[in-house]
C-alpha cells in the first residue's frame, strides 16, 4: 500500500473540519482524535503520529473516510502509521504478541499453540511458573493442548 | 442516399432547373465558356453541371507543366503559322483550318487572361513568356484548375457540383437543356436552357491500358480517367454528327506509369532511343523529318520498336546536369506529381540512366486529334442549340490547354449569339418521365440484382477494344474482320447494358460511364472501318490497308439514327484555307 | 466585377531626430527602394511639425498621383492620429495608410553592424510595401438596432436593472417563469446587516418601473427560441394560462372565499427536496391555501392564479363569485415574440437540495431545517431552548459543493441576532469551519460575538441521531479543545450554498451560453469581466455565482452596462471584420466550429456566414480555414502571404538562421514593443508580424514562411486560458501540433516551428526566447528550404 | 493508385456533410466509413492526381505507388501555403529532395 511507504502527502488537504473524530465510533476512548493525528501529521510531527494510541484503536470503520469532505483517506492513514510505527520501533509493549504471531505466521505459515505459548510466556519477565503451571493444567484438563 | 435502397421511382425527387445558357463540364473549356458569357452579359443566367468537383475537376486535376501553344508575336509567329504546324503535325490533315484559325486568334488573350488571374508563368529575361519548343510555355500550374474555377465562380456562374449529365434534352431538331442525376444527392436534374455548351472533354477507357494488369492502378493513364466520353455519347445518342473519331489519339508515356514524355522529350530535350541506343526519330524517321516528324510518328515510334525487336525504348534523360533534372521533375510535379513519386520508387537518378517509356492505350481527345463533334464556325453542332468546345469539339486539334480555353470562349459567343434569337418551350414530360426511368434502371435493380457489375462491363469493353480494335497489346493494328468482331460484340454489351446494376450512387455513376463508352466505342470503329487505309500510322494503323488512299483526303462523319440506332457513316471535303506544302509546319 | 485599381504608394520615412540615420544609412535605403513596384514617392523627412510632407502629400491624393500612404519610422500616436485625418480629409480611406515602426522590430538597438542593419530595415519596409499594395479602402458599419432590452428574471436583480434600464428611457421585456415576481429574495424575512425586510427594496423597484412605464413584465413566461444577432434579437416566449385576467382582476378575494379546493400552499419560501409540504405543516400553522389564490412570490402583478391541476372537475365556483369577470377558465398557454437589442439573464439561484447530505438528516427529521426555512421559523419561533446552525452543510465538500456559497455565514449571524432578538433564552451552538464574514459583515459577527449563550464550535458534526423525546443528538469534535461535545438540540439548522437556478442549464443550451464546471454562467475573464462570449447576451446576480443582494443588484447592472451599445438604436461596428472568398469556401464548417463566439451560421446554400454583430474581429477563422478563403477586412491572407514573401531568409548568409514571429496584439506584441523601447538587442535575424489573435495564424502561412526558407516561426499567443479571445492560443497549439507531426515526415526538425505564451510584460522574456530559439536554430542547420 | 489514409489522423473533417477529400476527388472516390474516418472506395479508378492529399488539412492522406511498379518506401508530401507549394520527396534509399515554388501570383 502506497500509504505505508509516505503516509504524509495525502493529508495536507485537510482542513481539520474534525467531521472524522465526530463521526468515530472509538475516538473517544482515545488521548488523540482521527483529526489530531492528521494534524500531527500535517505538522510533521511524525512520531507523535506514529506513536498515537489511537492507531490501534481505530476500527478501519471508514466511517471518517466517508466523511471527510476533502476526501482524505483517514483509516488507510491509520494503516499506514501503523505500519511505520511497527518498522520505526515505535509500536508499544503491549504489541509484542501481534508481532510474535505474525513472526510464527511469516515463519511456518501457521501457529502452533504451544510454542505461542512458550514464547509468549517467555516473554513475561519475571515469568510465573506456578499460574502457568495451573492454566496449562485447565487448558489441558478441556483439551485445549 | 446511397445508403438506402431505392426501390420506386417516385422516391427519387426531380429538380428542374432554368437557365439561359447551360454548360456540361466545369473543365477547361466550361470554366472560359462561363466566364466569357458572364463578362460578355452578366445578367445571363449560367449554369455549369459538372460531374465531379469544379475546383478540381476534369484533365487539369493534377495540374499542368506547360501551355502548349502559345504565339511570341516578338518572335513572328502567327495564328496561320500555327495552323499550318498544326496540320503538318496531322500529316498533312485533313483538319478544319477555319475552326484552328478563329482559335488560334484568341490564344494569347486566353493565356494572358490565365496570368492575370494568378497563374505564374515563367518569364525569360526580355519578360517574355519562356518557350520551351516552338509553341511550349512554361507554367507553375499547379494551381491551374482551382483559379479557373474561382473565376468562373467569381463571374456569377452558378455551379452544380456532383451532378453527371447523362442525355441532352430535345425539342423536335434542337437541344433546349440536359438531364442528368446527382452522385451525392441522388436527385434527377432537367437542366432547360436556351442554349447548351458541351465541354465534357475526351474519351478515356475506351482501351485497355498497358498498366491495368496491376491492382490498384486501373486508371494509369494519361487521359483523366474520369472523362469518359459522355459528351460524344449524349450527341451520338441524340444524332449529332461525329467527325474524325478514326483519329484515335495515342501518347508515348513512361513505362509502367504513364508519365508524361513530352515534358521531358520536347521541354528538355532527352531524345528517344531504343533498346540498341539508336535515336529512333533520326534512325527510323528521318525520311518524315526525323525528330521534327508529325506528332504520330513520335507517339507510334516505341511501340515500333517493341514491335521489331528493339525494345526497350527509353528517353534519354542522361543528357540532364542535376540542375536541370530538378527543375525537369518541378514541372513533372506540376501536371504529374506522382510520376516523380514513381522515379523515387525505383529508386534511379534519371541523369544516369535514362526513363523507359511505352505506348499508352488510344484515347478519343478532340482537344489533340481533330476527333469529335463536328461543329460550325460558332462551334454549334448539327443540333440547334448544342454547341461544342475543347475536346468534345472536333476538326481543328492540337489545341491543348490554350486552345481548349479559348474554344470554350468561342462556343459562348456562338451560343450567346444563339440565344438572343430563341426561347425556352414548354417542358416535354415524357421525354423527362423515359430519361428518369433509364438513368435510375441500375440503381433500382440494387445490388443484389444477379446482372452485371458496370466494372466487369468496362474491363470487358476494354480488352475487346484491345484485341480487335486495335490497342496497345495489339500496337495499335487492326484490319477488317477483327473491326467487325469488335463491332460483335460492342452490340452484344450494348443489349446487355440491360442488366447492369448499381448498389450506390457513385456504381450508377460508373455503369453510365461504361454505357457511354459503348456508344462512343460503337461509332468509333465504324470510323475505323470506313477508312480503308493508313493515313496515320499508329493513330490509325490498318494492317489490310497500310497506304494513304488519296480518295479519302477527307473528313470521316457519322450519324447515329437515334430511333433505328443504326450507324451512318459518309464524308466532308477538306478545304484547305492556308496555302501552301500541307506537311510542311 | 470590381474595377481594379493600381497601387500608387508613397513611402515616406520619418528619421524622428536622426534616430534611424544614426542606425542605418538611410540614403542606400531609399536608394535600394527605387526599383520598388507602384511606388511613386519615397521620401525621407525628420521635421513633422513643418508643413511638408503633408500639404504635399494631400495634394498628390487629390491629384491621384498616390492611392496608398507607408509611413516609416516611429510616430507619435497623438501625431499619428492628426496624420490619418489630415489625409482622411484629402480623401484617403484610413485603411489604406499603413505604419512601418522599424525601431520596435529591433532597428537601432544593440550593436549590431549597421550594413545588417540596413538590410533588416529594407526587408521590414519591402514587407510592409508589399502589405499596403493590397490594402483595400474599408467603410465601418452601421446596423440598425431595436432600442429594447430582454430581461429573464423578476428577481431582485432583474427588478432593479430593468427599472435603471426604464430610468435610462429604455424599453424592457422583463420575464418571469413563476406567477409573480420577486424571486428568492421575496422568499426571505430580514437581510442583514440591518436585520430589515427585503420587500422594501423590492417595492421600490416596482414602483420605479411602474412610474416609468417602460416595463413590461411578463409572469409565467419562459424562453423558447432565440434569433437574430446583437442589436436585433427576437426572442419567442412561452406564457402560460394563469386562468385571470390581468386587466380585470382587483384582488377582491371574492373567488378565494368561493373556491372548495384546499391545497397546501406551495413555495412560499423554496424548500430543497420533496418535504415541503411537511416544512409547511411543522413551521408554518397555515400551511393550506386555495387553488386560486394570489401571484407569488410577490403579488405582483397584484393578480390571481389557479393551479388548475387541483380544480375538482366542472367546478366554476371562483367565475361565479368574481364580481369583475376577471376569471377564464378556458385560457390556453400562449406565445409572444419581442423584439430585443439585448438580452440580460437574472435567473439567479436555487438553495443546494440538502437531502443529499445524508448524515445531517435533513428531510428526515422534522427539526433538521435549511436556513432558508429558518428565515420564516426565525420570524416566529417556537418555544426553543438549544438551537444549532451547521455552517458549510454540503458546501466547500468534495462530495457535494465544491465552493463557497460566501452568504451562508453572514446569514447564520443574521438569524442568530434575529433569534436572540425573539427568544433571548435560547442557546446557539454555531459548528463552522472558518466564519466568513468579509468587510463589514465583520460587525455582524462580532455583535453575535458579543451575545452570550451562542457558543462557536470550530468543528463539523459528522451525524445527526434523533432522540425519543424528539431531540437531536448531535456529537462533534471542538478542535481547538480537541473535547468531544455531545449535544442535545430542539432544532438543527443547515447552513445550505446556492446552486444556479432550476432552468439554467435550459437557457444556456438556448442562448449558446457557456456555464463553468458549477453551472453558472461564464464570465470571460478576471480583466474582462464585461465579455460574456455570447455578445449582446449577459449575465447578471446570482447565476454568475453565489452573491448577496447587494452584489446581485450591482452585478446585474455591470451587465445591463455592457450591454448599452447593442440598445442605443443602432451597431456600431469596425470594418475589420471576417470576409469569406466563397469560390474557394468548401464548407467545411471548421470557422464555425472554432469560432469563440458561434458568430457563424449558414446561408441558403449551406456557406458560412458571420453574424458580424456577434462577431469580435478575433480572426480565429482566418487561421481555422484549410482552405485559407477566411480574411479579417485589414489582416487579408493575401497581405500576410506577400509580407512573408517579402523576408529575404538567405539575407545573413546560408548558416545564419532567420526567424519570423507571430505575435498576439494582445499580450505578445506589447512585449516585443517593450523590449525595443526599453533598449534590450533584439537581433537582425527576428522579423515579426503582427496578429490580431494567436489563433488566426493559419498553417499556410507557416508553411509559406518555411518554403520560403526562413529557419524557424516562432508563435506568441497568451498563457492558456488568458487568451483575450477565449481559446485561440489552445487552437493555435493543437494545429501547430498537427503540422509538427507532419514536418516530422517531411524530414524536418518540428521544433521549426515553436509557440510560446508571452506575458505583457515579458520583454526581457521576448529577447532571450527569441536569442536562445536562434542559438538552437543554428545548431538544427539551415531550413533545408533556403536556397 | 489510393491515398492512403492515416486512420489516427483522419477526423472525417469532423464528419461534416461531406469530408474535403471527398467533395474535392475528381473520380468520387473517397468517402466515409462506419468508423467516420475517409476512405478510397475503388483502388483501382484513382488516378494519382493527389488532390485530396493537398486538400487535406489533417495531412492525413499518402499516395504510395503499388508495390508491383514501384519499390516500397518512397513518399511525396506536398505542403501548401497561401501562394506556394513545398515537396518533400522521399526515395527508396531514404534521399530527400525538396522542391518549393509559387503556384499562384507572378512570378517577378
Amino acid at each position: 500500500m502506497v500509504l505505508a511507504e509516505d503516509p504524509i502527502p495525502k493529508v495536507f488537504s485537510c482542513v481539520q473540519c474534525g467531521r472524522c473524530s465526530s463521526g468515530c465510533p472509538v475516538a473517544f476512548e482515545s488521548v488523540h482524535t482521527p483529526r489530531k493525528v492528521i494534524r500531527f501529521l500535517q505538522m510533521g510531527l511524525l512520531e507523535e503520529a506514529g506513536k498515537s494510541p489511537f492507531l490501534w484503536l481505530c476500527a478501519m470503520c471508514q466511517a471518517c473516510t466517508v466523511r471527510c469532505p476533502r476526501r482524505v483517506e483517514v483509516a488507510e492513514i491509520m494503516l499506514g502509521l501503523r505500519r511505520w510505527g511497527i518498522e520505526r520501533k515505535w509500536v508499544r509493549k503491549d504489541l509484542w504478541y501481534y508481532m510474535v504471531f505474525k513472526e510464527m505466521i511469516e515463519k511456518r505459515g501457521k501457529i502452533s499453540e504451544l510454542r505461542l505459548g512458550l514464547v509468549a510466556a517467555l516473554h513475561k519477565i519475571p515469568l510465573h511458573p506456578i499460574e502457568d503451571a495451573i492454566l496449562f493444567f485447565k487448558l489441558w484438563r478441556r483439551g485445549k493442548i | 442516399m446511397s445508403a438506402k435502397i431505392i426501390k420506386n421511382l417516385d422516391e427519387i425527387p426531380t429538380e428542374i432547373i432554368e437557365t439561359d445558357l447551360l454548360i456540361i463540364g466545369g473543365g477547361n473549356a466550361g470554366c472560359f465558356a462561363a466566364y466569357e458569357a458572364k463578362t460578355q452579359n452578366p445578367s445571363l443566367r449560367v449554369t455549369i453541371m459538372e460531374k465531379a468537383h469544379i475546383s478540381r475537376s476534369g484533365a487539369l486535376a493534377a495540374g499542368m507543366d506547360a501551355i502548349n501553344t502559345y504565339l511570341r508575336e516578338d518572335k513572328g509567329e502567327t495564328p496561320e503559322k500555327l495552323v499550318k504546324w498544326s496540320r503538318a503535325q496531322m500529316g498533312g490533315g485533313p483538319i478544319r483550318e477555319d475552326l484552328a484559325l478563329s482559335n488560334a486568334e484568341i490564344l494569347n488573350e486566353t493565356v494572358d487572361l490565365l496570368e492575370e488571374w494568378g497563374l505564374p508563368i515563367v518569364r525569360d529575361e526580355g519578360g517574355q513568356y519562356k518557350l520551351r519548343g516552338r509553341y511550349d510555355i512554361s507554367i507553375q500550374g499547379e494551381q491551374l484548375k482551382p483559379i479557373m474555377a474561382e473565376k468562373a465562380m467569381e463571374a456569377g456562374a452558378q455551379v452544380l457540383n456532383r451532378v453527371a449529365a447523362t442525355n441532352l434534352l430535345i425539342e423536335g431538331e434542337r437541344c433546349i437543356g440536359a438531364m442528368g442525376f446527382g452522385v451525392r444527392d441522388g436527385k434527377f436534374y432537367v437542366i432547360r436552357a436556351k442554349a447548351t455548351i458541351v465541354s465534357t472533354g475526351g474519351a478515356c477507357g475506351i482501351y485497355k491500358s498497358p498498366v491495368t494488369d496491376y491492382s490498384g492502378s486501373h486508371h494509369q493513364t494519361w487521359m483523366c480517367p474520369f472523362n469518359v466520353g459522355t459528351g460524344y455519347a449524349m450527341g451520338i445518342r441524340a444524332g449529332a454528327e461525329m467527325t474524325s473519331l478514326e483519329q484515335r489519339w495515342v501518347a508515348v508515356r513512361t513505362k509502367d506509369f504513364c508519365g508524361p514524355v513530352d515534358t521531358i522529350a520536347v521541354g528538355y530535350g532527352c531524345l528517344m532511343i531504343n533498346g540498341k541506343g539508336e535515336r529512333i526519330m533520326e534512325e527510323r524517321y528521318a525520311h518524315v523529318g526525323g525528330e521534327k516528324a508529325p506528332r504520330f510518328f513520335r507517339l507510334n515510334a516505341p511501340m515500333n520498336e517493341w514491335l521489331e525487336g528493339r525494345g526497350p525504348t527509353y528517353v534519354d534523360t542522361r543528357v540532364l546536369d542535376p540542375e536541370e533534372a530538378k527543375d525537369l521533375r518541378t514541372d513533372l510535379l506540376n501536371e504529374r506529381p506522382t510520376f516523380v513519386l514513381f522515379l523515387a520508387s525505383l529508386g534511379i537518378d534519371i541523369t544516369k540512366e535514362p526513363v523507359e517509356i511505352y505506348g499508352s492505350d488510344p484515347y478519343i481527345v478532340g482537344g489533340h486529334t481533330g476527333s469529335g463533334y463536328w461543329v460550325g464556325i460558332d462551334r454549334m453542332t448539327t443540333v440547334p442549340g448544342l454547341f461544342a468546345a475543347g475536346e468534345a469539339a472536333g476538326g481543328s486539334p492540337n489545341k491543348f490547354v490554350g486552345g481548349c480555353g479559348s474554344e470554350g470562349r468561342l462556343a459562348t459567343r456562338g451560343a450567346l449569339g444563339y440565344l438572343k434569337k430563341v426561347s425556352l418551350p414548354p417542358a416535354d414530360s415524357a421525354q423527362v418521365e423515359q430519361e428518369k426511368k433509364r438513368v435510375f434502371a441500375p440503381f433500382l435493380r440494387g445490388p443484389e440484382f444477379d446482372g452485371i457489375n458496370p466494372v466487369e462491363m468496362e474491363e470487358r469493353l476494354q480488352r475487346l477494344m484491345d484485341e480487335y480494335a486495335g490497342g496497345v497489346h495489339q500496337f495499335y493494328r487492326m484490319n477488317e474482320e477483327r473491326l467487325v468482331q469488335a463491332l460483335k460484340h460492342i452490340r452484344k454489351l450494348q443489349d446487355q447494358a440491360e442488366l447492369l446494376y448499381a448498389g450506390e450512387l457513385h456504381d450508377l455513376m460508373s455503369a453510365h460511364e461504361v454505357i457511354d463508352r459503348l456508344n462512343v466505342a460503337e461509332v468509333l470503329v465504324h470510323h475505323l472501318l470506313f477508312r480503308k487505309e493508313t493515313r496515320w500510322p499508329g493513330w490509325q494503323t490498318r494492317m489490310d490497308y497500310p497506304e494513304v488512299d488519296p480518295k479519302l483526303d477527307c473528313f470521316v462523319e457519322s450519324v447515329r439514327d437515334p430511333k433505328t440506332g443504326e450507324v451512318k457513316v459518309f464524308t466532308r471535303p477538306y478545304e484547305q484555307l492556308i496555302p501552301g506544302d500541307r506537311t510542311k509546319g | 466585377m470590381i474595377p481594379k485599381v493600381i497601387p500608387k504608394v508613397g513611402i515616406f520615412i520619418y528619421d524622428a531626430g536622426g534616430r534611424l540615420s544614426r542606425a542605418i544609412d538611410l540614403a542606400e535605403v531609399v536608394q535600394r527602394l527605387a526599383k520598388a513596384k507602384n511606388v511613386t514617392r519615397r521620401e525621407v523627412f525628420n521635421n513633422l511639425e513643418a508643413p511638408d510632407p503633408i500639404s504635399s502629400i494631400q495634394e498628390d491624393l487629390r491629384a491621384g498621383r498616390l492611392n496608398r500612404i507607408l509611413w516609416v519610422g516611429r510616430f507619435p500616436d497623438a501625431r499619428r492620429r492628426r496624420i490619418e485625418g489630415e489625409l482622411t480629409a484629402a480623401g484617403l480611406n484610413p485603411y489604406l495608410q499603413e505604419w512601418c515602426d522599424l525601431e520596435e522590430q529591433g532597428i537601432g538597438r544593440g550593436d549590431f553592424d549597421r550594413a545588417v542593419q540596413a538590410q533588416k530595415a529594407i526587408i521590414l519596409i519591402q514587407m510592409a510595401l508589399a502589405r499596403t499594395r493590397l490594402l483595400a479602402p474599408l467603410m465601418p458599419l452601421e446596423i440598425p438596432a431595436v432600442d429594447a432590452a430582454l430581461i429573464i428574471g423578476g428577481g431582485v436583480t432583474g427588478l432593479h436593472t430593468a427599472a435603471s434600464l426604464a430610468d435610462l428611457g429604455k424599453k424592457v421585456f422583463l420575464i418571469e417563469k413563476e406567477s409573480g415576481v420577486g424571486g428568492k429574495v421575496a422568499a426571505l424575512r430580514r437581510l442583514y446587516p440591518l436585520i430589515c425586510d427585503p420587500h422594501c427594496g423590492l417595492e421600490f423597484a416596482l414602483q420605479k418601473l411602474e412610474k416609468s412605464g417602460r416595463v413590461e413584465i411578463h409572469t409565467l413566461t419562459r424562453v423558447k427560441t432565440l434569433a437574430g444577432s446583437p442589436g436585433n434579437f427576437s426572442v419567442r416566449v412561452e406564457k402560460q394560462p394563469r386562468y385571470v385576467d390581468e386587466q380585470k382582476c382587483i384582488a377582491c378575494g371574492e373567488c378565494i372565499t368561493a373556491c372548495p379546493k384546499e391545497i397546501q400552499a406551495g413555495n412560499t419560501f423554496p424548500l430543497a427536496g420533496d418535504f415541503s409540504n411537511r416544512g409547511q405543516q411543522v413551521w408554518n400553522p397555515n400551511g393550506l391555501e386555495k387553488a386560486i389564490h394570489q401571484a407569488r412570490p410577490l403579488a405582483y402583478p397584484s393578480t390571481y392564479v389557479i393551479e388548475r391541476q387541483h380544480c375538482p372537475p366542472e367546478c366554476r365556483e371562483c367565475q361565479k363569485a368574481c364580481p369583475t369577470r376577471a376569471v377564464e377558465l378556458e385560457q390556453t398557454a400562449s406565445e409572444l415574440e419581442f423584439k430585443a437589442g439585448a438580452v440580460l439573464i437574472a435567473t439567479g439561484w436555487d438553495p443546494y437540495p440538502l437531502t443529499r447530505v445524508e448524515e445531517y438528516g435533513y428531510g428526515v427529521y422534522p427539526n433538521v431545517v435549511t436556513n432558508l426555512e429558518m428565515e420564516h421559523i426565525s420570524e416566529e419561533p417556537p418555544d426553543l431552548q438549544e438551537v444549532g446552525f451547521i455552517q458549510c452543510a454540503g458546501s466547500r465538500d468534495e462530495r457535494y459543493l465544491n465552493y463557497c456559497s460566501s452568504v451562508c455565514c453572514s446569514i447564520t449571524l443574521k438569524q442568530v441576532l434575529h433569534l436572540k432578538e425573539k427568544r433571548p433564552g435560547v442557546r446557539c451552538y454555531i459548528f463552522y469551519q472558518d466564519i466568513r464574514t468579509s468587510g463589514f459583515d465583520e460587525e455582524l459577527y462580532q455583535r453575535v460575538k458579543s451575545l452570550d449563550q451562542v457558543i462557536f464550535i470550530r468543528g463539523d458534526p459528522a451525524t445527526v441521531k434523533p432522540e425519543e423525546n424528539g431531540r437531536l443528538r448531535v456529537r462533534a469534535e471542538d478542535t481547538f479543545s480537541g473535547k468531544e461535545l455531545d449535544l442535545h438540540l430542539d432544532l438543527l439548522v443547515l447552513a445550505g450554498g446556492m446552486v444556479p437556478s432550476e432552468g439554467s442549464r435550459e437557457l444556456a443550451h438556448l442562448l449558446k451560453l457557456p456555464q463553468n464546471s458549477y453551472g453558472f454562467f461564464e464570465a470571460h475573464l478576471p480583466c474582462h469581466p464585461e465579455e460574456s462570449q455570447r455578445t449582446g447576451i449577459r449575465a447578471g446576480g446570482a447565476c454568475r455565482g453565489p452573491m448577496n443582494v447587494v452584489h446581485s443588484i450591482e452585478s446585474g447592472h455591470r451587465a445591463a452596462f455592457d450591454v448599452l451599445p447593442f440598445l442605443s438604436g443602432t451597431v456600431r461596428l469596425e470594418p475589420t471584420y471576417p470576409v469569406l472568398n466563397l469560390t474557394k469556401c468548401d464548407k467545411c464548417k471548421r470557422c464555425m466550429e472554432e469560432c469563440p463566439y458561434a458568430s457563424f451560421y449558414f446561408d441558403g446554400n449551406g456557406f458560412p456566414v458571420p453574424d458580424l454583430a456577434k462577431c469580435r474581429q478575433c480572426g480565429n477563422c482566418v487561421g481555422s480555414c484549410p482552405l485559407f478563403a477566411v480574411s479579417l477586412g485589414h489582416f487579408t491572407v493575401q497581405q500576410v502571404a506577400s509580407q512573408i514573401q517579402a523576408i529575404k531568409s538567405g539575407f545573413l548568409g546560408k548558416e545564419e538562421p532567420v526567424v519570423l514571429a507571430f505575435l498576439c496584439k494582445n499580450d505578445a506584441y506589447p512585449a516585443a514593443k517593450g523590449a525595443a523601447e526599453s533598449g534590450l538587442p533584439i537581433p537582425p535575424n527576428v522579423f515579426f508580424i503582427k496578429v490580431p489573435c494567436a489563433g488566426s495564424i493559419n498553417n499556410a502561412f507557416i508553411a509559406d514562411a518555411l518554403g520560403f526558407g526562413i529557419d524557424g516561426v516562432l508563435i506568441a499567443g497568451c498563457q492558456d486560458d488568458q487568451c483575450h479571445y477565449v481559446k485561440g492560443n489552445q487552437l493555435v497549439k493543437t494545429r501547430k501540433e498537427n503540422l509538427a507531426e507532419k514536418l516530422q515526415k517531411m524530414v524536418i526538425e518540428p521544433q521549426r516551428v515553436r509557440f510560446e505564451s508571452l506575458e505583457i510584460r515579458d520583454s526581457r522574456r521576448y529577447v532571450d526566447l527569441v536569442t536562445s530559439y536562434i542559438a538552437e536554430l543554428k545548431k538544427m542547420g539551415p531550413n533545408p528550404f533556403k536556397t | 493508385m489510393p491515398p492512403k489514409v492515416d486512420r489516427e489522423k483522419c477526423d472525417g473533417c469532423k464528419v461534416e456533410k461531406e469530408p474535403l477529400c471527398e467533395q474535392v476527388c475528381p473520380g468520387d472516390l473517397m468517402t466515409l466509413g462506419e468508423d467516420k474516418k475517409a476512405y478510397c472506395r475503388m483502388a483501382r479508378d484513382c488516378w494519382d492526381c493527389m488532390s485530396c492529399v493537398k486538400i487535406c488539412p489533417k495531412g492525413a492522406m499518402e499516395t504510395r505507388i503499388p508495390y508491383q511498379i514501384g519499390y516500397h518506401g518512397a513518399k511525396l508530401i506536398p505542403l501548401m501555403g497561401t501562394n506556394t507549394i513545398t515537396w518533400t520527396l522521399i526515395d527508396i534509399n531514404g534521399k530527400v529532395e525538396r522542391f518549393h515554388y509559387i503556384n499562384r501570383g507572378s512570378l517577378d
